[in-house]
This record gives C-alpha cells, structure tokens and sequence, in this order.
C-alpha cells in the first residue's frame, strides 16, 4: 500500500507510545502520531498538553497547544503550572512520555530550538524552549522528531535549549536532573535510539528503501550502524486510522 | 485605594493611556493563537506606546504586533510562535536578528512560576527545569545591566543544592525570579463591574501573570449582571480585588480565538504571517491598523462574513470545518 | 500501571485495606467541620489501623477521630479545632499532653505550601510565615529522629536569605519541605469511575493533598456518568491520572458538611464533643462506632430525621435556619 | 441604651476597620466586627477567610472558617493556597487588616496560641497556629481580641506562635518580615495600642466605666497609662445593626 514519508513517520512514532502512557505532546506530527497510537492500539493512553488540557476528545487537528480544539470534552482543563507540574511530579511524571522536535540534536540527544549562531547575535532566531527544555527535564523518557539533516544532527550544538543525556552517561545525574532522557529519535529516514551505556545515539532501524549508509551521509556526526534493521511500513489498518481518524482534513499529513 | 470600588467598568482607550506608560513593564494573557489581549495589543499600537519590557511565555501574536509596532524595547519570554501560521513569529524573529530588541530566554514553565512568585509575594520559586542547559548559562540581559537597574533581579537564574539533604530525591534545584509587572492585561470571557472575572476553557497563566501585577486591566467579551457572578462563583478564577479597571470589549481576543466564543481568524493570521515576511507590506499593515478608530473599526473592516464564519459552536467551543489550511 | 484504567470503583472496605496501612503516612482533606472524609475515617477506625504519620492542616473532625481511636503515632499539623464545637480539638488536645503522640507544628500556609510542594515535584517551596517564631526555633522531631528516619526531612524548616538580593522586598525567606503522602483521602461531590473529580465550594488544600500523594483514595457523594463531568470540565479540579480509587459514599463527610448536599449536624458535633471530654462516655462512643457495619449502618443509626434537618437549601448550599446553638 | 460586654468589643473592634480594608476574619466575634464595620459604616471593606472565601454574603453567623455559609456568594471560591498568596502578595496584602486571637500575649503582641508549660510536655495544649502566624507574619496591620487576664498579658510567652513586633522596633526587619504588626488589641475592658517608636503596648482606650488601674490590675506587665481616654459605648444605630443584620440567631453575642 502506498504512504508518505509523514505517514510512515506519524505511525514509527505511534508505535513507541503504550497503553500506559501519558503522552505529553507539541502541534504537527507529534500530536497526529499521539493520535495515531490512541485509535490503534493504546486507547487508555493520555494525550495531554502544557497549556492545561488532559485527555481532550480530539474531533479535529489542534493547529496550536493552545488551540481551542484541545479544550474540549477533557478530563480537567487546567493551566500551565497544573501541567508542568504533572511531569515535574514523581508519581505522574514516571508515566509521561514527552514527544519533542527541535532544530539541531547532538549525539547525546541534546536539543537546541533558540538559536542558529552567536546567542548575542544570532543568524537565525527560532521560537525558544517553550516548554520543551521543562518536559526534556522532568520525564523519564521522550521521543524526538527530527529531519535528517547534516546541519541538524551537529557535533555542537549552537545552544542547549533542551537536556538530553548532556555530556554522557552520568551527565543529567551531575546536573541534578531526574535519571531519563531521550529514548528515540525519529527522522524522515530513520529512528535512532541511544546506548544503554555510552548514552550515545546510534542507528536503531531504517525506513523501507533506506540505507544505514544514507543515514550517516544525513548527519554531521558518525553513529553505530551496527544494530540497524528495517522497520516495517505502515500496515494498512494503521494507514486507514491514521488518515480517515486522524487527520480526515490532510491540516497536517 | 481603589481597588475595592464597585464600578471599575472604563473604556479601552482611557484603560490604556491610564495604566501602560512609555517603558512600563508589561505582562499579556493568552497563549500562541487564543485569548491573546488584541483588542489592547491594538490600542497600545495606536497610542504608539514605546520602549515596553514586556513579560510573557507563549503570547504568539500579541507579542509579534507589539514588537513589530515598535513598542517593545525588552522581552523575557519561553517562546515567540503562533502554532501552524508561524513557528517562530516571524517580527520578533527579524527584531532578535537584528538586535532591535534585547531579550532573555526562560521556558514555559519558569515564566509561568515567575509569575506565581510575584502573585505568591515571594522573590523566587524552586524547578528542577533546564539543569545543564544554556538557559542557565547565557544571560541576555548581562550582570551589569541587571545590576544598574532596579527593575531587574540581580540573577537570571540561580542554581542552589537542595538545603534538605536528598529530600525530594532532588541534589539541586533552579530558582526562578519573581516578576511583578507594572500592568498585566488579560482578556476573559466574562467580568462584572467590580472586576470579579471568569475564564472558560483553559487559563494558560493568566490567573497568575494577574495577581502578580501591580495593576490589572481586564478586557472581556461580556459585562455580566453585578450578582451573576456571585452564583457558581466557583467558576470565578479572579476575583476583584486583583483588578483595576473592566473594558468590555466583545471580540476583544481577535484574531485570536475565545473559547465558546469564537475560534480564531485562518485568514487574518494568515494575511499577518504574509506580511510580516515584507517590511513594506508590513508598513501598510501597520498603517492600515493605526488608521483603525478603535477595535470596533477594525472589526467592521474584516465584516461580518468572516466574523460570522469564526462563531463558535455551542457544544466544541470552536468553529466546527472551519477552513484553516 | 493501573491509574489510566477506566474503572476504578471499589468499596470503601477494599480501598481502604488495599491502601491504608499500619504506619503509613496519610494525609486527609477537607477542613475542620467541612468536607472531612469521615466515611474513610470511620473506616479506618474499623479496620483498627495503627501508627499511622498524619499529615493535616486544619482537619478537625477527622483528626480527632484518628488520634481518639488511637490510630495515630504521629502527626504534623497546623491547627486542631472544629471551630465553635471544639476551640481545641478535645482527643487530640489530650493526646499531646499525655505524650501519647508525637506532634510537628507548621502553619496552615506552610502544610499547604508542603502539599503543593509535592504536588510540584520540588523539594521545598519558600514563604515569609513565621519568621522569628518558635515554629521555626522548636522542632516537635528531633533532629536524631530526623536522621534516623528515611521517611522525613532532615530539617523542620530551614530559613536563608534571600539569593536574588533586595528582589521582592526580601531579605529573609523560609524554605518548608514537600510532604509527599503514601496515600490521600479526600472526599468529593461527584466523581467518574476512571476518577475525574469534580468539587463545589471551596476547595481547601485537597486538591494539593491529593496530587502529593504515592496513593489517592477519592470518596464521593455521587458517581458521575463517564461522560457527564466531560462537559464543562473546567469544573474539574483533579483529573483522574492522580486517582487510584473511587468509592461512591452519600453522606461520606457526616458529621461534617459537604456543600450544596448537607450541612454538618450540630447534634453528633455536640454530642461528640461532649463524649471526647470523658474517658468512660468516649470508650462508649468508639465501641458503638466500631460495632457499626458501614457508613450507611452508622447514618441508619443517626436516622432520617436528623438527615433531613441538615439537607442543603439548593439556593445557599447550607441548611438555612438550622439550629445551631 | 443597654449593652453587653460581647457588643462593646465587638463595636469597638469595627470602628477600626475601613471602606478600604480588605479584612482577614477569623471565627467568632471576629467575624461579627467585620460584618458590623461592613453594615455600619464600610460598606466596601471585604471580608475574606484563609479557606478561601471572598466577599461572601453572609447571611448567617458561620461557626468556623470552613462553614458552609461562607462558601454562598462569593467573588470567588479558591482554596488555602489562594488565600495565604492574598496576604502575602505585596499589592493586595497592603490592604488587608488582620483579626487574629490568642491564648497569650506579650508587651510587643507577639501570640501564643500553641501550648501552656513547656512545649515538649505541655500543661495545656491549644489548637496550634492555624493560618494565625501566617496573618501575623504577612499583613502590615492586625487587630488583636483578648480577655484581659494576667495569666493572657504575659511577660514571657510560653511559645511564640504569631509574630508581633517580635522584640521591639527593628524586630521584624531584623527577622526577614515585612514592616507593620499588630496596631492594637481589643479586650473586655480596653483598647490598647503599640507606641510607634518603641513598639510596646500602651493603654489608649477604657471602656465606660473601667479605670485604668483596672486595666493594670488584669495585666501581668505593665504598660503606659498617660494616654488612655475613655471609649465611646456602642450608638443606638451600631447596636441595633449588630443585633438585627449580624447575629439575629445570637450565637455569638
């Protein structure tokens, strides 16, 4: 069956979201892949976001955390203290998995959404963490979308907006962050996991037609390749969800 | 004082020109799209107030008019986009590229505690957000700046070990500064004339970013009855004594959306986001806005089709197949 | 993990034995004669569970009832009254002055601010309350206890100055420590089956004691539909992600109030009051308490009259003209 | 026009508070000077309760804080958290004039409402701070109701629950404490007040027919008598509102 790239990207992601998880989730392709996982295979799971909104019936693509779309027929419409705290929270925060995106990602899985260049002076200004480097902080375990792009996935990063493993295994510990971090990174090309041990991103499956070797030439620092193996294409039941449940309007897909 | 008097109701332009003075430290509600104060985003522009410090964590397009109106001199914010129509805004994007404005990064969360902090009466609060990050390490605003001026804290962060040894399972923490704004405008659905205010949907921080202000002004969508809020005041999130002056001003969250009120605008923020990619298209925009008598003026030029089509619908909330591609 | 099942009913039998046990430390909501989980209490009395660490601000009744029943070991606590009945709360007045529990005293702001610092996920918040005080200078735990036990703070209270000089007026802050209960109980107006709370009136400390805590058992007057408290569910002040158990109590606060339900009965508040201040007439009292199968035994005890007498005027959400004295 | 001894404390704690005062109640004749100040003579004063409660109609005489009845139209029904932030806020806190009571007090109003004898085997065991030491600790004035007793006016605490002036003029500054304190105290024979430079209490008030020896006489401390001056009884009108609007059921006068 045919499918996109965003189609296989939006189902890769979905498949790393489980029935017990509390899905903390930013706009685009993140919120769909949210979604996605809900209606195909995770019902119980919690779609929430940071302006307050809990479990919202989803009837249409939200275009904005705060839009309108997530406020209704929730379990309790809050603020952005009630979230953040939600994850900051020993209890509740064990359970979240935060999704994030960013423009560059080191090989610790370290996010930079501030700035390209001199922080004092910037070539390119971007949005700034928003409360990316507060979910990157507080949640065990997260999930980040990213194209795959030599000046995205950097040997330094231009700022750290958001910690991932920080310089190592025992960086967040040093920091006096909670244990955690990024699980996975899931590209246009590829998911990347990191290293029970090194914390160091490697190559943990292509997508159909994708090399290993492709991957690296998409990248500015070099990864373990030795654990890769493809990964299966959208199956046509998760398609049919995805595309008829999802997002019906195409606003994202 | 006059914060317990029983009228407060004023109009917008007086409300303005009373409370946000050239270089006052400003705070706006709303996040990225909806509840964004426009109404008095637009009359500030109008009264081309300047050199705002300007206080926010997701204010999307409030903040984008504000800085590309000229007004803003300083922003302390988390994040400058406005969702799918613009994920930097693309004004204050060309202000921090060009140095036109200085500004100092914080996440979510730590504004939204800042906030707290102020409305609490406490210099600071405890997170345990952005450890290890150049949140902590870069200050925007330098240590001389921050000393010369008494408007700031000494610290842009300050990060301390946990004074109760492993409590919390926590070795250190961040402390966030408080801030208390000079003003703080918010738009809510409903307010009586004495100030008493009720949000519906979601309150993003605007409970907070109101209590921690030395003055508040309330913009609202309705004027309700003097008892109708005193009846389920449970749904009431600010009450009076927080506020000083009520402007009921229907549509007053335009383009952004009011929740059981009206969604927000695909085309005018659209038109915004074209734009404001072009200085010259921009300067027409801005033309045409200051043109604008009021609110109700600049309403009447988007029509009432357009109005018509952002209508909420009574039982979502929001505009049911709106188009927003 | 169970807390995203979507049912989550029990009996307040099974909850209660599945998450109340000897020496665990518990919080209960609700405050002085209102909105006290007396269903849950009463049940714990029941089960005869012993040594429990209590953590409370103002909750009279419930207290009382803990320490009279002999259930408590230990207790950090702000304020032991149930107001006009009980100025000082009679079984807990006398328990501490035999020594038969231990007591830590905190104000009301600073248990809350512990709740809420739970609830946060930080280690400790920071207040102005109570500087230069003996809340501060006498600590009710040693610091050897203090030590020796994993399960409390290494410090009562721990003052410092201010690390953002002069900022918000400051020089002095207090920093409490968080509480985070192995279980909270409160009780409710109407909760769902997968725990979506929803409460009228005022909400006390409950919904900061219920987010702190590893365990939440949620007693309430009515079992919503799984969908009614969806709509306007800006009316929910806990979602059901910090819920463990729901258990469908009426009168599940009697002898105390529940707003807009019932109002506290002045008669077992009075009769209470007086068996509390006699050793023989208190021992009478537990022994019929405990021969009671259930709460509705207990309310069955009470009578419909005395029930009816205390029924809520849906206008004021009291029993109007109720007698009182 | 006959009077009790309740009503004059309560009509003489009233006339201290104003249109502007934003007032902190607690139960008992507390209550009802507040909601006499606010029937007789300001009507805008709001009284608010440390559970919550703001500005509620107070149609019947609530027996605690947490009563029902003060949850009946409000301007808002928040929770301990909001309150406590009301008073420790710099911008409404400046407004709010606090009614506290005691078990004893010292010549600088510092209370003690905790424990008689020691506090680690104590004698009597009181209800504790409550939101008392809060109050004191936050709000720049606060009115003190006591029974004028020697074993009350005390030279040394037997705790000290809610801060006063501490221990003179620059006790609170050297604490950490915002400026102000208590500004006088209420008892069943006078009105006693604290001298702006040294911050102890002196006599500035008897009720008819008390003399200042009397006063001295039911005080364990002695304290200034030069400005005291004879209190005004209660006015027709003031009585009657007290009778008729606050208390018709009397159960507290």
């Amino acid at each position: 069956m045919e499918y996109t790239l965003k189609e296989m990207m939006a189902i890769t992601a979905a498949r790393e979201i489980k029935n017990d998880d509390i899905v903390f989730c930013g706009t685009g392709i993140s919120m769909l892949a949210a979604m996605a996982a809900k209606n195909i295979h995770a019902p119980e799971c919690v779609i929430f976001f940071e302006t307050g909104a809990i479990d919202a019936k989803l009837e249409e693509i939200p275009l904005a955390v705060a839009d309108s779309r997530v406020m209704y027929h929730t379990a309790a419409n809050g603020g952005l203290l009630e979230a953040f705290a939600t994850m900051q929270n020993r209890v509740t925060g064990a359970q979240v998995l935060g999704i994030l995106g960013a423009a560059q990602i080191d090989k610790f899985g370290n996010l930079n959404s501030t700035v390209i260049g001199d922080y004092f002076s910037p070539e390119t200004r971007f949005s700034g963490s928003g409360g990316g480097c507060d979910v990157a902080s507080f949640v065990p375990r997260s999930m980040i979308f990213m194209q795959h792009e030599k000046r995205k996935f950097v040997k330094q990063l231009d700022y750290l907006t958001s910690p991932g493993h920080l310089d190592g295994p025992d960086g967040r510990r040093k920091a006096g962050l909670p244990a955690g971090g990024p699980q996975c990174v899931v590209t246009n090309l590829a998911v990347m996991r990191f290293d029970d041990h090194t914390k160091e991103m490697y190559l943990d499956g292509c997508y159909p037609g994708i090399e290993p070797r492709t991957v690296l030439d998409h990248m500015a620092f070099v990864v373990d390749v030795s654990r890769a193996r493809p990964l299966a294409p959208p199956s046509a039941r998760e398609l049919k969800i995805l595309r008829e449940k999802c997002d019906p309007q195409r606003l994202i897909l | 004082m006059t914060r317990l008097k029983k009228d407060k109701v004023m109009n917008l332009k007086a409300a303005v020109s009373a409370f946000v003075r050239d270089g006052c430290h400003l705070s706006i509600g709303g996040f990225t799209l909806n509840r964004n104060p426009m109404a008095a985003v637009y009359e500030i522009i109008r009264q081309n107030i300047k050199k705002l410090h300007l206080y926010v964590h997701s204010n999307g397009q409030g903040v984008d008019e504000l800085i590309g109106a000229g007004c803003v001199a300083r922003i302390e914010v988390a994040y400058g986009g406005t969702g799918k129509f613009a994920a930097t805004c693309i004004r204050f994007r060309k202000a921090v590229e060009q140095g036109a404005i200085q500004i100092e990064d914080y996440t979510n969360y730590q504004m939204t505690l800042r906030f707290l902090a102020g409305a609490m009466g406490v210099p600071f609060l405890p997170t345990r957000s952005s450890l290890g990050t150049d949140i902590i390490a870069k200050w925007g605003f330098s240590r001389e700046i921050r000393r010369a001026e008494p408007g700031l804290p000494d610290h842009k962060l300050v990060v301390m070990d946990n004074p109760f040894p492993g409590w919390g399972d926590t070795d250190q923490v961040v402390l966030v500064p408080a801030i208390c704004p000079d003003v703080t405008i918010i738009h809510v659905h409903e307010a009586d004339r004495r100030g008493n205010c009720r949000m519906q949907g979601l309150t993003f921080a605007d409970v907070e970013q109101a209590k921690a202000a030395r003055h508040v002004i309330v913009t609202c969508e309705r004027l309700a009855g003097d008892d109708e809020l005193r009846h389920h005041s449970d749904q009431n999130q600010i009450p009076f004594i927080h506020v000083d002056a009520v402007v009921p001003v229907p549509y007053g969250a335009y383009p952004t959306a009011c929740y059981r009120y009206y969604d927000y605008d695909p085309v005018y923020l659209k038109d915004y986001a074209g734009a404001a990619k072009n200085d010259e298209r921009y300067a027409a925009y801005l033309a045409r806005l200051r043109a604008t008598a009021d609110h109700q003026a600049l309403l009447d030029g988007v029509g009432p089709a357009r109005l018509a089509m952002i209508q909420a619908d009574p039982t979502t909330g929001y505009a049911v197949d709106l188009d927003r591609r």
